[in-house]
């Protein structure tokens, strides 16, 4: 969900904007690197941007019929590392901003902390924790849940941070930022859980596709350890 | 090869409307208000292939996708066997299984990891029963001529070979009416011929084609009737008679086909009766001086 | 093609230099969010419709569209307002003073978003994004802003075809398909794109790259009189808003 | 139109090898042991049009590739105006800087937003300065009849308007021989004929062209030389000869031309000379029994 313009108090979004600047700009160094490293990186940075923002553009079902839903937060963060995807993220949601209308630009630094800061470290975090509990499972089985896990609770995390953004700014009468918090968290949860894990199964339905038809892809990015074990992607295993 | 003959033979068996759309106005999202087409009427009839020509941005892919039910039109009705296509869920769904539209790019047709799962998909969404799905694969790639390609990963094809499996995917849904965007586009000679049988094949078993080239040539051997467009219906009738027109060609922006220039210079020369069918081929053109 | 990027170029304000609309537009935004909402967001969103719809040539339909969505959020956020909870008696109850901060907030909200919409359907981004180098940011990273730009069109496009594919063979027809579907759109996505990229290498190391992606950006004059005229509106919303304050 | 004399008017111009490939073997990573061309020569002449043609998977894309510079041979050499290719930077940037490939699809060469800037984009990579780049950027503009695009973003352009972009591009570097890629691929008959007059002006000043085509009636009409490809050259010579040889064309799974069949029939019947050339488009033969 991302902030529209002009609604956070101007005090907040400058708060916002020097919270997430250190994660960017550190973003922005490791891509800059990696360019001067590997000069096919840029072109190659510039298509995951690209594929970054139109993944961010699906549509998928929620209880209300369709919407738009930032899809490719917690896949990103596993694809590209959460500090190439803090400056990614940030290129995807000006472009969000100037092109669809969707956030705005002085809530730029609040949807660039939410989306692009913590949806990405929460995935990763949760990914590579299970990816270490179920070394043991075969490689597409592990793989699968810790992807699945990832981008659920980057989904959630992602939403928890917008309410509390938005608690922080405007709290409750009675019962200041905790009970605001929870007002807008009861709103924004009705649609957002099960899109979490509607979002979850997507990614998950990616990455199986993705070890078959991009392999090469996959141990380049550091995504799969070792060859997975030979297992046809069964559609209905979803 | 299409002889002409068998084309003939096709015509005799061609019926009613199957598929119709009626005052079609369309316009892109991005430019409403100067619409593709503003009223567009257009029949497709039973067992017949309907060739579409125009030049490009003409709105050939746009009127494709606006009867397969990939666009909805912003005026106008499009109609299905005689009923009109309601706008909503259902309504779209039928006309999905009826109508099934193949595009240009295979690219952009093939999703899943293998040749299989790709051609499953739309009978699975069909909800056909797991024994009937793989029946349909079997049957649709046979049809084709790639059954030695079932598991193979879409990847690692040919572009003619992730053409046949873009079209062996729609196939596999059963359609009545197949809808191309110029298929023949980025194949070989030989390709295009191998294509041409195939789809002869799934006409004389009562499928109806429409296509969209840029081949006048082709359009002039192989359809019943043409379709000339440019953002408006310029002209539509017989082959023989819409290609022959050297005005209707030129508002089109259409170079002359082969075959009638040919025809008519013969007949002129006595080398072939006045009521003989213009050639469709090169070949043809040998085999009448040679025999 | 997206419908506020299609405006963008053809709008009569294109030629005018980012900076000049930049000053007119932040300038409006700045006093939609920090001048007293009344009529303060009032004025800053009369004068942002009327530019939009007036010089600016902002198509009213498309303009309408686009704002939807956030105005949806808008809405949504600013209704939470009017309740309060965890109260002494009641869980839930009205908050006496909840509306007039709803609609304030609403009204705020409702006054920036137009001024961001005005910005964003009169600057076209090639335009705007090869002078970002001016202000300091390194080349490096403006070249793959600019180059996602251009990618992200052709990366739309492949998208919106796999899914009309797709959707022609009731591919979003159940929502269990639907979850099949967008999995398999998100994963021939990826290989596209990073097919593209191998490509567009290729392709590109014919016209001599070499790792720079440097073009010649014709310049378009910067006048400072058409800036300080950009400023004059904000400065006449500011000051109108702040003597009828005084003048009560 | 091109009309066949100035096609044979270019042809007594065309000189010694500007560009020539000598046992060339290429194979792709995925599929060394097999290459895709195992000892292949192949000659362009200054001046001339020289058509590459064959089946799909033939080797057209990775020969023009090899010969631009894009791909490495893994054996053999390039020659250009007489000197080895060193594949090194300097011999490769050497190479590029004379030879300009224009890929099929033109999104794999623009990266740019903007038109202008695209195009700018080979000359500042070739050191010229700002003043010099935007005459040859307004030049390759208005060779291409696009000048009107200049301030366009590329993703609004249509197809057609993109390939022209991308010809463009590499037409500002000035090359000497300019390769093309299925160049009227997906482009409307109107807009074959405006891209075969742009091309015949280039080559009227001095430009050789190294063109791949599925195309066999516009190589017939168009192309000085015609070279058969299918993993090994089959056949090459004028295009005239070559491509009236049925054996030829039946090994590059080809099918005949128009042309030469209705010349041959003409001839038998009489209405034409035995020495006159073979039409080259459907006009043609409606003068020849009009007049
Ligand atoms: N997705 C789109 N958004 C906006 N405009 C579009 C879109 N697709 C096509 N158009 C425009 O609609 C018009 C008709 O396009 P369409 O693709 O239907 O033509 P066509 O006859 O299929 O052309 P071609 O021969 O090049 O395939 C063109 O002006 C084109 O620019
Ligand atoms: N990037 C690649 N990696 C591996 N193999 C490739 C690659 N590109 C082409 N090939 C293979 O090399 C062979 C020659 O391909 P090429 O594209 O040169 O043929 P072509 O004559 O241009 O065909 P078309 O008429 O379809 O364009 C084919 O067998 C093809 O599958
Ligand atoms: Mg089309
Ligand atoms: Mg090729």
């Amino acid at each position: 969900m991302h902030i529209a313009e002009g609604f956070l108090p101007p005090a907040h979004a400058a708060a916002w904007t020097v919270a997430a600047a250190p994660f960017v700009i550190h973003g922005v160094g490791s891509l800059t690197r990696a360019v001067r490293a590997n000069p096919e990186a840029k072109l190659l940075l510039g298509a995951s941007g690209a594929f970054c923002f139109v993944l961010s553009a699906l549509k998928i079902p929620s209880v209300t019929g369709s919407c738009s839903h930032p899809t490719g937060v917690g896949l990103g963060a596993v694809l590209f590392r959460p500090p190439v995807m803090a400056a990614l993220g940030t290129i995807t949601l000006l472009f969000q901003a100037l092109l669809l209308a969707h956030g705005g630009l002085t809530t730029l630094g609040a949807n660039v902390f939410s989306m692009a800061v913590v949806g990405p470290w929460v995935a990763y975090t949760v990914y590579r924790l299970v990816r270490l509990a179920t070394a043991s499972l075969p490689e597409t089985t592990s793989l699968g849940l810790a992807v699945f896990c990832g981008t659920a609770l980057a989904s959630i995390g992602t939403y928890s941070v917008t309410s509390l953004q938005l608690a922080l700014a405007f709290p409750d009468a009675q019962s200041g930022v905790l009970g605001a918090f929870a007002k807008f968290g009861a709103v924004f949860s009705l649609t957002q859980i099960p899109l979490a894990i509607i979002e979850g199964l997507i990614t998950v339905v990616i990455v199986r596709l993705l070890i078959t038809a991009s392999r090469a892809d996959l141990l380049r990015l550091g995504v799969l350890r070792r060859t997975p074990d030979p297992e046809p992607t069964d559609e209905k295993a979803v | 090869m299409t002889s002409p003959d068998t084309a003939g033979g096709g015509q005799a068996a061609i019926g009613a409307a199957v598929l119709s759309g009626h005052s079609l106005r369309f316009g892109y999202e991005a430019a409403r208000s100067v619409p593709v087409f503003a009223s567009l009427d257009v029949e497709v009839r039973r067992g017949e292939v309907l060739a579409v020509l125009g030049p490009n941005g003409g709105g050939k892919t746009t009127l494709l996708r606006v009867l397969s039910g990939s666009l909805t039109p912003q005026a106008g009705t499009v109609r299905l066997a005689g009923d009109d296509v309601r706008w909503n869920r259902r309504g779209v769904d039928r006309l999905r299984r009826s109508v099934q539209l193949v595009f240009q790019d295979p690219d952009d047709q093939l999703f899943s990891a293998s040749v299989h799962q790709d051609v499953s998909f739309g009978p699975l969404n069909q909800g056909l029963d797991p024994g009937t799905v793989r029946e349909r694969v079997a049957w649709a790639l046979e049809a084709l001529e790639i059954a030695a390609l079932t598991e193979q990963p879409t990847h690692l094809l040919s572009y003619g070979q992730r053409k046949r499996v873009a079209l062996a995917g729609a196939l596999a849904m059963r359609p009545s009416v197949l809808v191309l965007d110029e298929p023949t586009a980025g194949l070989d000679p030989a390709g295009v011929e191998s294509l041409l049988r195939t789809l002869e094949g799934l006409r004389a078993a009562g499928t109806t084609l429409l296509v969209s080239t840029h081949d006048v040539d082709l359009a002039h051997r192989w359809a019943d009737r043409a379709l000339l467009l440019d953002r408006e219906v310029l002209g539509v009738g017989p082959v023989r008679e819409v290609l022959a027109d050297p005005s209707l060609l030129a508002a089109a922006r259409l170079r002359p086909a082969w075959g009638p220039a040919v025809g008519r210079a013969l007949r002129e020369a006595g080398l072939r009766a006045a009521e003989a069918p213009d050639p469709s081929t090169p070949e043809e053109v040998a085999g009448i001086t040679g025999g | 093609m997206l419908p506020i990027d299609v405006a963008a170029y053809r709008s009569p304000w294109r030629r005018l230099h980012p900076a000049v609309k930049g000053t007119f537009c932040g300038g409006l935004l700045a006093c939609a969010l920090l001048l007293p909402a009344w009529p303060g967001a009032v004025l800053t969103a009369a004068v942002a419709l009327v530019a939009a719809l007036g010089p600016a040539g902002v198509p009213p339909g498309a303009l309408a569209r686009a704002a939807w969505v956030p105005l949806g959020f808008i809405a949504t956020g600013s209704v939470t307002l009017l309740v309060s909870v965890g109260g002494s008696d009641t869980l839930v109850a009205w908050d006496p003073d909840g509306w007039r901060r709803a609609v304030e907030i609403g009204a705020r909200a409702s006054a920036a978003l137009l001024c961001q919409l005005l910005f964003a359907f009169s600057t076209p981004l090639a335009e705007l994004l090869p002078r970002l180098t001016r202000i300091g940011l390194p080349s490096a990273l403006v070249e793959i802003v600019a180059l996602i730009y251009r990618m992200l069109f052709v990366a739309l496009d492949t998208s919106r075809r796999v899914a009309t594919v797709q959707a022609g063979r009731l591919g979003y027809a159940s929502p269990r398909a639907w979850v099949r579907s967008a999995g398999a759109l998100g994963a021939t996505l990826f290989i596209r794109s990073y097919d593209r990229a191998r490509r567009l290498q290729h392709g590109l190391e014919c016209r001599g790259y070499t790792g720079e992606l440097r073009v010649l950006v014709e310049e378009i004059p910067l006048r400072p009189a058409a800036v300080l005229a950009a400023g004059a509106a904000p400065l006449a919303v500011a000051a109108t808003t702040i003597s009828y304050g005084v003048l009560l």
